[in-house]
């Protein structure tokens, strides 16, 4: 039963797929890479891994499209014929599909329990992670504790594209929006916009806190709680949501998430640890692991909440039209 | 404490200072931030080197989880000297970023700009102290990531292509390095190298291994520029403001050869890499067309970066041309090549940003008569040129030296003739540009052009000082590049 | 039981993925999106009822909110993008 | 005996549910232009995940699951029509016709 | 079915991954390549998740009465990676930006063609 899932949807994305390299409106386009992305989350819930789906839901079918889109009210919308004819990427594309699929003969089969990778490392997180950590999601334990240091650095990769899109693209203040009689058919969202935005951000705090127990974790639950605030800007237009989040202070937000996450490795250092070594940050190991990994999810979710406002501001506020 | 977190250190300090430098809106507190944070490396870097010395590899295990279960950073000599080679050129192009940013970029990116140097050199170092696959690609991503920022920074509108272009074709990289690292753990079931090592012994048979070994080459080639897929390269190099082109082209290609020499010698092993893969011919083969092509394309620039960008890619073949010998004298003379390399690519493009900064331009043909007007600088030109050629009493004779010795020792005679061949064509266009600025007559434009100001010719002079001392007294160099091939080479016994 | 109902979800993924591809408007194309979206969350709540661990609705949820923001973000786009090329006409 | 009928009505519901999304899907598939494919959507939004939701909240029986289910239908209610009315509205502004029996008007 | 069906996965996902190199390499238009970056990385994650699936496992959150999980690691590993592509995507998007507000189109070909013009 498993399989004809996994069979089906695996199916959709490749039709999909070819659509995406076919189609020339972008916005089409655009709107396949979202379906995309929400089948690829559908199958990696099928696949047991519910904190992948949460993140690609997120970041694939929610902010890159919105940035695919923003982009491409930027831009333009057609996309030309090329102009060669495309001989030499096809056979570059068939010659490394060929040596992918040449790899994958020895390849031990797709679920089989006795694969390598069931075997070496990850059994002792599963085994471990209750006694040593005390969290049920191992995800979280690993992500956070195990290999904490990948999460360092991909605190500091958002915030290095955090700055990229700040150098970029910049940004500029709106003057607040005001009722103009372009508004009338904006009526419905707003209502329905501040209905949910408290909901939302309230939804964002459970995923943040709620993350050692279940799917979830600082990463998420920041491009929630920013998908709040684009929600709001949405149907309040720019202006209004940068009074509410200004500029200056998301810059401030972005450079401290990864403050928290650096300096709680440099203070457990200073209590005579290693570098993220969160068990000496309490008296208790366990209590330690505790706090430490609250701390960095904390810093991690600031600085998501931050870089993506940033990124979003930063598109946004290059349109020209008035109300976005 | 300190020196037992040492390693950590090295990486999570220009890291916690990127944030910091983001926040300072006053561009001259950025600068100095900067600075002191890379004069700070630079220290650690001395010191780590001692330690490597003295007591030989460091590990250190981060977060303190033993070894395949946690993160674990690895310092060896091939680390430990290629720390010292990115903390010695970012130490000495930070003084002279100051002025050379002032002028050249809006002053209100100046404060992103110094972030984003750090995060490179966070980048940059993390990928060479780590001893995980996957913490490799993270630290990969975010040296890339920055480049891509640094590069769209110069002034040009040909910057957002290059950088552009780089974006694609480094995600292209680091995708395929991604795909590598996956099947490597599909078969072995951990991310950490010397583990990952150990296992792969019982499994080096499967076509999987092979496939992998195929993607991570491809991969890390596309990142170090090795020809043909050096395409990213000439448009980077000559369009990035002239601090970026003078930090990147002397490190991050420089890197990309270390992670080759990591997954050859210590993943995979010189056995699989070199007889099983044959590796080392295909390796040669194209070090041999990256030479021959990258010198004779450079003859025909008119932009001097981006000549010297083509040069480049002639003197990244060198590298590996030594280490497709996979003779311990072949991979040492890769990594003196590498280090001389590294200082005089670094003292040419900081000599050329001197004289945008009085030009504002560097095509050759307005460059007629310059060294009246800016002796200090085309003099350090002329010296850092004369290294690249590989004249006698330069560091770049050392290298060239043993890159012949070994490709002697090891039969090849061929490629002494070669780099004896591509040295003359270096000749010829290091010669263009002398001929332009010593023996051409100035345009009257050319009388209101002054030297370049004191505090960029002195960290200009010290790496071309440097690369002289370098050149009389190589000991202390081709030592250290002989015991971390050692390293290297003998780390394959297992 | 679960199984049926996934079966005729993902058959309704794919009718609807046939209304994206052929259009004819733009509009048929988000049209179809917001459908999937709605299917792929009803997908994934039934997905956690058939392994036996249904506590991971959180994942429904957050798909419920993202495609009905992306889908009002693309309708803002599509409005500024007509606004423009009837600007460009005239 | 509860139990049994509490399972026999959320399967009802559930293949209610089920048939409901699959007649949506076939609406959006083959109705003629736009306009009237918002109705089948409109279908699918509303009728059918309510009615597979309340299946899925029967067989939860009182738990933190069914308040995420409640959750999720409270959003999908609100969700779903607003999405399709700002599509109605959008493809109007943008002169979209809507088709119209020449015959009868 | 499962010694049949042993591969199917892997395969599916390289050709999903080839349609996005494809795209990249092929396409001049630079949104085209930014969304065929995106479509292979997508495609990469897939493979890693699929690498990471034990028969009858399930999710890995420790429960009681519960003894076969995925493995987590590659779970983790892809939640790094799909925040790096989110990242490569912005830095993308906002280069295409910019790059059109200076050339004045997003195609490739002419962006050559003005390059070799200046």
């Amino acid at each position: 039963m498993d399989y004809l899932i996994d069979i089906v949807l695996l199916g959709l994305l490749m039709i999909t797929g070819f659509a995406i390299v076919r189609m020339r409106s972008l916005l089409a386009v655009a709107m396949l890479t979202s379906i995309y992305s929400l089948l690829s989350a559908s199958l990696f819930v099928a696949l047991d891994a519910v904190d992948v789906a949460l993140t690609e839901a997120a970041i694939g079918a929610g902010i890159s499209t919105i940035l695919m889109l923003a982009t491409i009210a930027l831009t333009s919308d057609e996309e030309k014929a090329p102009r060669h004819t495309p001989l030499l990427p096809l056979i570059v594309v068939t010659a490394t599909g060929a040596a992918l699929i040449y790899g994958t003969l020895d390849m031990p089969h797709h679920g089989d329990p006795d694969a390598p990778v069931h075997h070496h490392v990850a059994p002792t997180y599963l085994h471990d992670t209750p006694g040593e950590i005390g969290v049920p999601n191992v995800v979280t334990s690993v992500l956070a504790s195990y290999r904490g240091y990948d999460t360092l650095g991909e605190v500091t990769v958002i915030l290095t594209a955090g700055a990229g899109v700040l150098a970029l693209l910049g940004y500029r203040t709106r003057r607040l929006n005001s009722r103009g009689p372009g508004n009338r058919q904006l009526v419905v969202l707003r209502v329905i916009a501040k209905l949910f935005f408290p909901l939302i951000l309230l939804f964002a705090l459970y995923v943040l806190f709620h993350g050692d127990y279940g799917p979830g974790g600082g990463f998420q639950a920041g491009v929630i709680f920013a998908t709040g605030f684009i929600l709001y800007a949405l149907a309040f237009g720019l202006g209004n949501a940068q009074r509410v989040i200004p500029h200056r202070l998301l810059r401030i937000m972005a450079a401290v998430g990864v403050l928290i996450y650096a300096g709680v490795g440099i203070e457990s250092m200073l209590l005579g640890g290693k570098f993220l070594e969160y068990r000496v940050l309490a008296d208790d190991p366990v209590t330690g692991q505790h706090l430490g990994i609250m701390l960095i999810e904390l810093g991690v979710g600031i600085t998501v909440t931050a870089v993506v406002l940033i990124i979003y501001y930063g598109f946004v506020s290059r349109l020209h039209a008035r109300d976005i | 404490m300190l020196i037992s977190n040492l390693p950590a250190l090295q990486v999570v300090v220009p890291l916690v200072s990127a944030p910091v430098c983001l926040l300072l809106r006053n561009p001259r507190h950025a600068w100095a931030c900067a600075l002191t944070i890379s004069w700070l490396v630079l220290a650690m870097a001395v010191m780590m080197l001692q330690q490597v010395y003295a007591v030989g590899t460091l590990s250190y295990a981060i977060g303190a989880w033993a070894t395949p279960w946690g993160i674990e950073y690895r310092v060896d000599m091939a680390s430990a000297l290629m720390i010292l080679v990115i903390a010695v050129i970012g130490a000495v192009v930070m003084p002279y970023a100051r002025r050379s940013i002032e002028h050249e970029l809006h002053h209100k990116h100046a404060s992103i700009f110094y972030a984003c140097y750090l995060l490179c050199l966070t980048g940059l170092l993390g990928i060479v102290v780590t001893g995980d696959a996957f913490n490799l690609f993270v630290f990969l991503e975010i040296s890339s990531l920055s480049s891509y920022v640094l590069i769209s920074l110069g002034g040009s509108r040909r910057a957002l292509t290059a950088s552009f272009q780089y974006l694609v074709m480094g995600t292209l990289g680091a995708t395929f390095i991604l795909i590598g690292i996956g099947l490597l753990y599909m078969m072995t079931g951990t991310l950490n190298m010397m583990d990952m090592a150990q296992r792969l012994t019982g499994v080096m048979e499967t076509r999987t291994i092979r496939v992998a070994f195929a993607f991570v080459t491809v991969g890390v080639s596309i990142k170090l520029a090795l020809f043909p897929l050096h395409i990213w390269l000439p448009n980077a190099y000559s369009f990035a403001p002239s601090v970026v082109s003078a930090f990147i082209a002397s490190t991050a290609t420089k890197v990309g050869v270390y992670v080759l020499l990591r997954f050859f010698f210590t993943v995979f092993g010189i056995q699989f890499s070199f007889v099983d893969m044959h590796v080392g011919e295909i390796m040669m083969l194209l070090a041999i067309a990256a030479i021959l092509v990258g010198s004779l394309v450079a003859i025909f620039q008119n932009n001097a970066k981006r000549m010297l960008a083509y040069s480049s890619v002639a003197q990244i073949g060198y590298v590996i041309l030594g280490i497709s010998l996979a003779t311990t004298a072949g991979v040492s003379a890769g990594m003196i090549q590498l280090f001389n390399h590294a200082l005089i690519k670094g003292a040419l493009f900081m000599a050329l940003g001197c004289v945008f900064l009085r030009l504002g331009s560097v095509e050759i043909r307005n460059m007629h008569g310059l060294a009246r007007q800016m002796p200090w600088t085309m003099a350090a030109f002329v010296a850092g040129g004369l290294s690249l050629i590989g004249l006698p009493l330069t560091a770049g004779f050392i290298s060239k030296w043993y890159l012949v010795s070994a490709a002697l020792t090891a039969g090849y005679w061929p490629l002494a003739v070669l780099v004896l061949l591509s040295s003359l064509l270096a000749l010829i266009y290091i010669w263009r540009m002398v001929e332009a600025a010593y023996f051409q007559v100035p345009g009257t434009a050319m009388h209101a052009v002054r030297e370049a100001p004191v505090s960029m010719l002195v960290p200009t002079w010290l790496l071309i000082g440097i690369n002289l001392y370098v050149g009389i007294d190589a000991g202390v160099i081709t030592d250290m590049a002989q015991q971390a091939a050692t390293t290297l080479i003998g780390q394959t016994g297992q | 039981m679960y199984v049926v109902i996934t079966i005729v979800i993902l058959i309704a993924i794919a009718i609807g993925l046939v209304r994206a591809f052929r259009g004819p408007t733009l509009y048929d194309r988000v049209l179809a999106a917001n459908m999937i979206g709605t299917l792929t969350v009803l997908m994934v709540a039934v997905l956690g009822f058939m392994s036996g661990r249904p506590e991971f609705l959180d994942i429904a949820l957050v798909y419920v909110l993202i495609s009905f923001v992306s889908t009002i973000a693309v309708l803002k786009v599509i409005a500024l993008r007509s606004n423009a090329t009837a600007a460009t006409e005239k | 005996m509860i139990s049994l009928i509490a399972d026999i009505l959320s399967w009802t519901c559930l293949l209610g549910g089920a048939i409901f999304l699959l007649i949506g899907a076939i609406g959006v598939l083959r109705f003629p232009d736009f306009y009237s494919r918002l109705h089948a959507v409109s279908i699918c939004d509303t009728l059918g995940a309510g009615l597979v939701l309340t299946g899925l909240m029967l067989q939860g029986g009182l738990s933190l699951v069914t308040v995420k289910l409640l959750l999720m239908f409270y959003f999908l209610l609100f969700t779903g029509p607003t999405a399709v009315h700002a599509l109605a509205e959008a493809a109007l502004q943008s002169k979209l016709k809507p088709l119209v029996d020449e015959h009868e008007s | 079915m499962p010694e049949l069906l042993g591969h199917y996965n892997y395969w599916i996902v390289i050709v999903l991954m080839m349609t996005g190199f494809y795209t990249v390499i092929a396409r001049p238009n630079l949104i085209k390549k930014v969304i065929g970056l995106f479509i292979f990385q997508t495609s990469v994650f897939i493979f890693f998740i699929s690498m990471a699936k034990v028969d009858g496992g399930t999710a890995p959150i420790i429960e009681a009465g519960i003894s076969v999980y995925s493995n987590p690691l590659p779970h983790v590993l892809i939640l790094t990676a799909i925040v790096v592509s989110l990242a490569t995507t912005a830095l993308g998007l906002a280069l295409v930006v910019r790059i059109r507000e200076a050339y004045g189109t997003i195609n490739e070909d002419d962006i050559h063609v003005q390059d070799e013009a200046d």
